[in-house]
């Protein structure tokens, strides 16, 4: 049964945001403007090509979440998907899935390439990877989060955002911390257990939050 | 005692003095405090910017405590589905902006002299201040963008429980990371590590701020229970 | 599997507007009940109600089983179909996905997904998105599972609206003969349903 | 007749994207997310900082462009939009200056405060406003005729972003340009003038094609 | 103003569908004609075309004034009003602003407006949002700016499908008063029209 509603939620999210081509288009925009306007000098750049990753890590994840729920909300998909076999949790957790399956995970694949073409260390790749994926994973419950809370108002965007971004920021600051510190030879993985750590309980606990959140908009 | 003052008349009735009692006793605490503060002698290292410390670290103190109350009334709320508790946790909200705000106003202040800058992008205190910060406004406009009460209070408190995370965030943040920011030094393993002329004024303050913002707290779930009460009437006023 | 519905003393508001005060209604296997109404009495209400979407300020709602009473939630969960002012489907989608997910996720199986499709008139249509289908096509799509996929509870909102004569017959009888497997129909109507049910009306505002 | 379809759009277009608040959130939030995955070096943050504000502003006019003539599209209002008094072309105009008045106008004011903040020359900031409104005017406009462009089509937001980033590009390139000249000592007027003329190019030809795009979805 | 719709040799597809071929019709002041026909027919596509918002493949729609052919281009854009299924009402925006945009977009005055909420018994309903309205309340929202703004042809797409039996015969009134005037109908229909109209039938697929 959850694999019935993962290939469907995985069309959808495909289809929402533009999916992983979007996200992987945005990152190398974000790369090719970044040079433009900072100018080319290699040694600022390679400095930058990391952190530059995970805004758009966190930018394009935002990009799609809003739909995450208010399309089902808004045509009555979400009524049928209460009325399933499966709790709302775990269709909300299917859905957050989908999302870091279609835009988060090629993100993480991209984050390095993008990195390593604006001058960062190829050591660091792997590390970069990881983080990344993590990080999306994160950032797509916490996201999922928000616009499941958002859905009971009139101006999702806005909420959105105000409610996302402040969550968002604790993984930024472990998953830019561990790359940082393994760039300069720091110990790392503290950090990257931190990341790990946020993601895991994000993974776990809003799918609770979400599902009240669209029971709550739905009554 | 939080069972009896869950009736809302019980409530009113106690809170009625109550309000008006904490807030004396906040008024002498802080301005005991404010001179003893005043009297200090500057520090051998930072001179007399010492003195914002004892507006600083008791609003930061007061913000996070703000916080835990405003998680604390909205599970109340959630798991007892009781009115007062979403009315307390809707008054806790933008007080504790306001200490919020004042901790982080005060901290840029004491920043400057300190290190020689505003404010420290990468501090990840200051950041979780700020993130804390936008909680509160984010739960401000949740709030506000939902016309439906009932709806509104049920998505306020989802939000404020996810938000508890950011609690421990920030006071383990400067063990966590090597930050600018002064580490743990009267809630730390083995006794305060300040000389008592800056602790008895530190503490006087943080007494102080925590009683105000109990009386303002209070005195807000009243006129919000006011408000409710006004609508309700105007309803029945408006159906009949 | 339901056998019966019971509403009983159910209050409903939205808003701060109370819509029913004290309804009750009993609906046995094999029968179905027409809601009748004003726009605005509430029907919709209550047929969201009765799936579990909205919370009654007071009053019960019970689903009975064979052996006594069933858990409230599972009851909706794998015996309730709800088909609504709105039917769910992605316009951006095609009609064939759409229909094999709505169908497998009930509980039936694309077979019957197919079959359904075809009794209903659908199988052309299957490959074409969803926006383009006309009114009609849309309502059998989304009518189609619940022929496809047994659930013995089917609450209805306005089913035979956008369907030409012919449709309103054949989903008459799609309707017969759920009763006569031992459904049970709730549906809210302004126009008479082409199959012999209990008229109950709901009063509207004051 | 406009004033009224102006309202309108305003309203939507603010409560679409969530508006200008979100939109500075998000300028915000993407200036305390580089710092934190940047680590805290003034210096390095001070060169970064107007090209990530660039990023940011082409980022903030994509999240809110795909919806702008979908909803519509979707519930029945483009079919009462085509038959007003006003030609669809104006409707499409009317559409991007409400986006940028609700999204762009507030992020041009705010750019340069996130840049200063950063550690951007103050003196730059007349400068940052104004190609920020200019590169936004442009955003609204380009985005625009990608939205409509992708109404036809299933894959909404894929096709956004490849139609709409290669035609973002130069109006960064022009603004980085001018802002860098100018930060550097350098003649920064004719950069400035390319990215006006590329915004009035934008918003005197898109609308053209918005309609016909529109036209095209809806028959 | 628009005194006669003509439609002549008219031939519309939909993708790879021819849905009419050669189809005739003539409508005058004062007429109303209810479209009628098996889902998927073409009735809305018809509609649609008649607006302007479909390209024929082949025949003419013509549109006549007092005094001669009408542009087709201002007939549509100054004459006409279209209700289709979907009621272009955002459901986050209240039910207010919606109204007062659309009568006023569609040259009405708020007056206007307000008159015909009152008229439909919608005054107490526009402070919700759009969302909040029951299916029957939110098309007579619909029908709201038909009522406000005066526009001599009306194409309607099954305009009373959620209508309680009072508010058809309301919505009755409106049509022959707006035929009183002048006014020319052209409704797409399953359920018969509460006013007098001549119908026509399109054949549907083959
Ligand atoms: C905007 C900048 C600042 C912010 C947001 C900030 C925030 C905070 C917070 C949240 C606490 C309470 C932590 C806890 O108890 O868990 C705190 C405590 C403290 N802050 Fe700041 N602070 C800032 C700047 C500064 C500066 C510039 C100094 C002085 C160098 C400073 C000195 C202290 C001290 C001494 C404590 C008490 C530490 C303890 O005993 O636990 N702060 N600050
Ligand atoms: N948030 C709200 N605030 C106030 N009233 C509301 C709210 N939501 C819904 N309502 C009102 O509650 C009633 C809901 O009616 P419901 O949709 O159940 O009607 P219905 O009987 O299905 O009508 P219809 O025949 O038109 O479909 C409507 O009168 C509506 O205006
Ligand atoms: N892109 C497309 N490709 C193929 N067929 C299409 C396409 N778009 C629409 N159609 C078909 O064209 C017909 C359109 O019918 P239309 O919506 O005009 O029917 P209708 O007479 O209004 O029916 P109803 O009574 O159900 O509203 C349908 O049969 C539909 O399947
Ligand atoms: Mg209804
Ligand atoms: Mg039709």
């Amino acid at each position: 049964m959850i694999g019935v509603l993962l290939k469907r939620e995985l069309a959808l999210a495909w289809g929402r945001g533009g999916g992983a081509a979007l996200a992987v288009g945005f990152l190398a925009c974000a790369s090719v403007m970044l040079p433009l306007s900072l100018g080319p000098e290699p040694a600022r750049l390679a400095r930058v090509a990391s952190g530059v990753a995970w805004v758009v890590l966190a930018l394009a994840s935002l990009l799609s979440l809003e739909r995450m729920f208010e399309r089902d909300f808004e045509d009555g998909a979400l009524d049928l998907l209460c009325l399933g076999p499966l709790p709302l949790e775990v269709v909300a957790t299917v859905k957050c899935l989908a999302q870091w399956v279609v835009v988060g995970a090629p993100l993480a694949l991209a984050t390095p390439i993008a990195a390593i073409a604006l001058g960062a260390k190829p050591q660091a790749a792997p590390l970069l990877t990881l983080a990344a994926a993590l990080g999306g994973l994160a950032f797509a419950f916490v996201g999922g989060a928000g616009a499941a809370l958002a859905l009971a108002s009139r101006r999702g965007g806005l909420l959105i955002a105000l409610i996302v971004l402040p969550l968002l920021t604790p993984p930024v600051i472990f998953g830019g911390a561990a790359v940082e510190s393994f760039q300069i030879g720091l110990p790392w993985l503290a950090p990257l257990l931190m990341l790990g750590a946020y993601a895991l309980a994000a993974a776990a606990l809003t799918p609770f939050a979400m599902a009240a959140a669209c029971r709550n908009a739905l009554s | 005692m939080f069972a009896a003052l869950a009736n809302p008349l019980r409530f009113m009735a106690f809170s009625r003095w109550a309000a008006p009692l904490l807030g004396a006793a906040a008024a002498v605490a802080i301005g005991v405090g404010l001179v003893f503060g005043l009297e200090a002698p500057p520090d051998y290292q930072q001179g007399q910017t010492v003195q914002i410390m004892f507006v600083h670290v008791p609003a930061a103190w007061t913000a996070m405590l703000a916080y835990a109350c405003l998680g604390a009334a909205s599970f109340v709320s959630l798991v007892f589905r009781h009115a007062l508790a979403d009315q307390a946790a809707k008054a806790a909200a933008p007080l504790g902006a306001a200490f919020t705000g004042l901790a982080l106003i005060t901290g840029s202040l004491w920043g400057r002299p300190m290190w020689g800058a505003w404010w420290v992008w990468g501090d990840a205190r200051l950041v979780s201040v700020l993130v804390l910060f936008l909680l509160f406004l984010g739960y401000l406009a949740l709030r506000a963008s939902i016309e439906d009460e009932a709806k509104s209070a049920r998505a306020g408190e989802i939000l404020a429980l996810i938000g508890l995370i950011n609690l421990p965030v920030i006071h383990f943040s400067v063990e966590w990371w090597n930050t600018l920011h002064q580490g743990e030094s009267i809630l730390r393993k083995g006794g305060p590590a300040l000389a008592p002329v800056y602790l008895l004024p530190l503490l006087l303050m943080g007494a102080g701020y925590s009683l105000a913002f109990g009386a303002l707290w209070l005195a807000r779930t009243r006129a919000e229970v006011w408000k409710r009460r006004a609508t309700s009437l105007a309803l029945q006023a408006a159906l009949a | 599997m339901i056998v019966a519905l019971r509403i009983e003393e159910l209050c409903l508001a939205r808003g701060e507007r109370r819509l029913l005060a004290g309804f009750s209604l009993a609906l046995e296997a094999g029968e179905a009940i027409a809601l009748t109404g004003p726009n605005g009495a509430g029907k919709t209400t209550l047929l969201r109600s009765v799936a579990g979407l909205i919370r009654p300020l007071c009053g019960a709602i019970r689903f009975d089983g064979g052996e006594g009473r069933l858990d409230a939630d599972d009851a909706r969960r794998f015996g309730c179909h709800l088909l609504g002012h709105q039917d769910g489907l992605k316009s951006g989608r095609s009609a064939g996905e759409e229909l094999d997910f709505q169908v497998r996720w009930t509980g039936g199986t694309t077979d019957a997904a197919q079959g359904a499709a075809e009794r209903l008139g659908l199988t052309r249509l299957l490959g074409l998105p969803v926006r383009a289908l006309s009114a009609g096509q849309r309502r059998r799509l989304a009518l189609a599972r619940l022929a496809a996929s047994h659930r013995p509870l089917w609450l209805l909102d306005e089913p035979l609206a956008p369907l030409d004569a012919a449709h309103r017959i054949l989903v008459g009888e799609l309707m017969s003969e759920h009763l006569g497997r031992g459904g049970l129909i709730l549906a809210a109507v302004h126009d008479p349903l082409p199959i012999l049910a209990r008229e109950v009306g709901l009063a509207g505002a004051p």
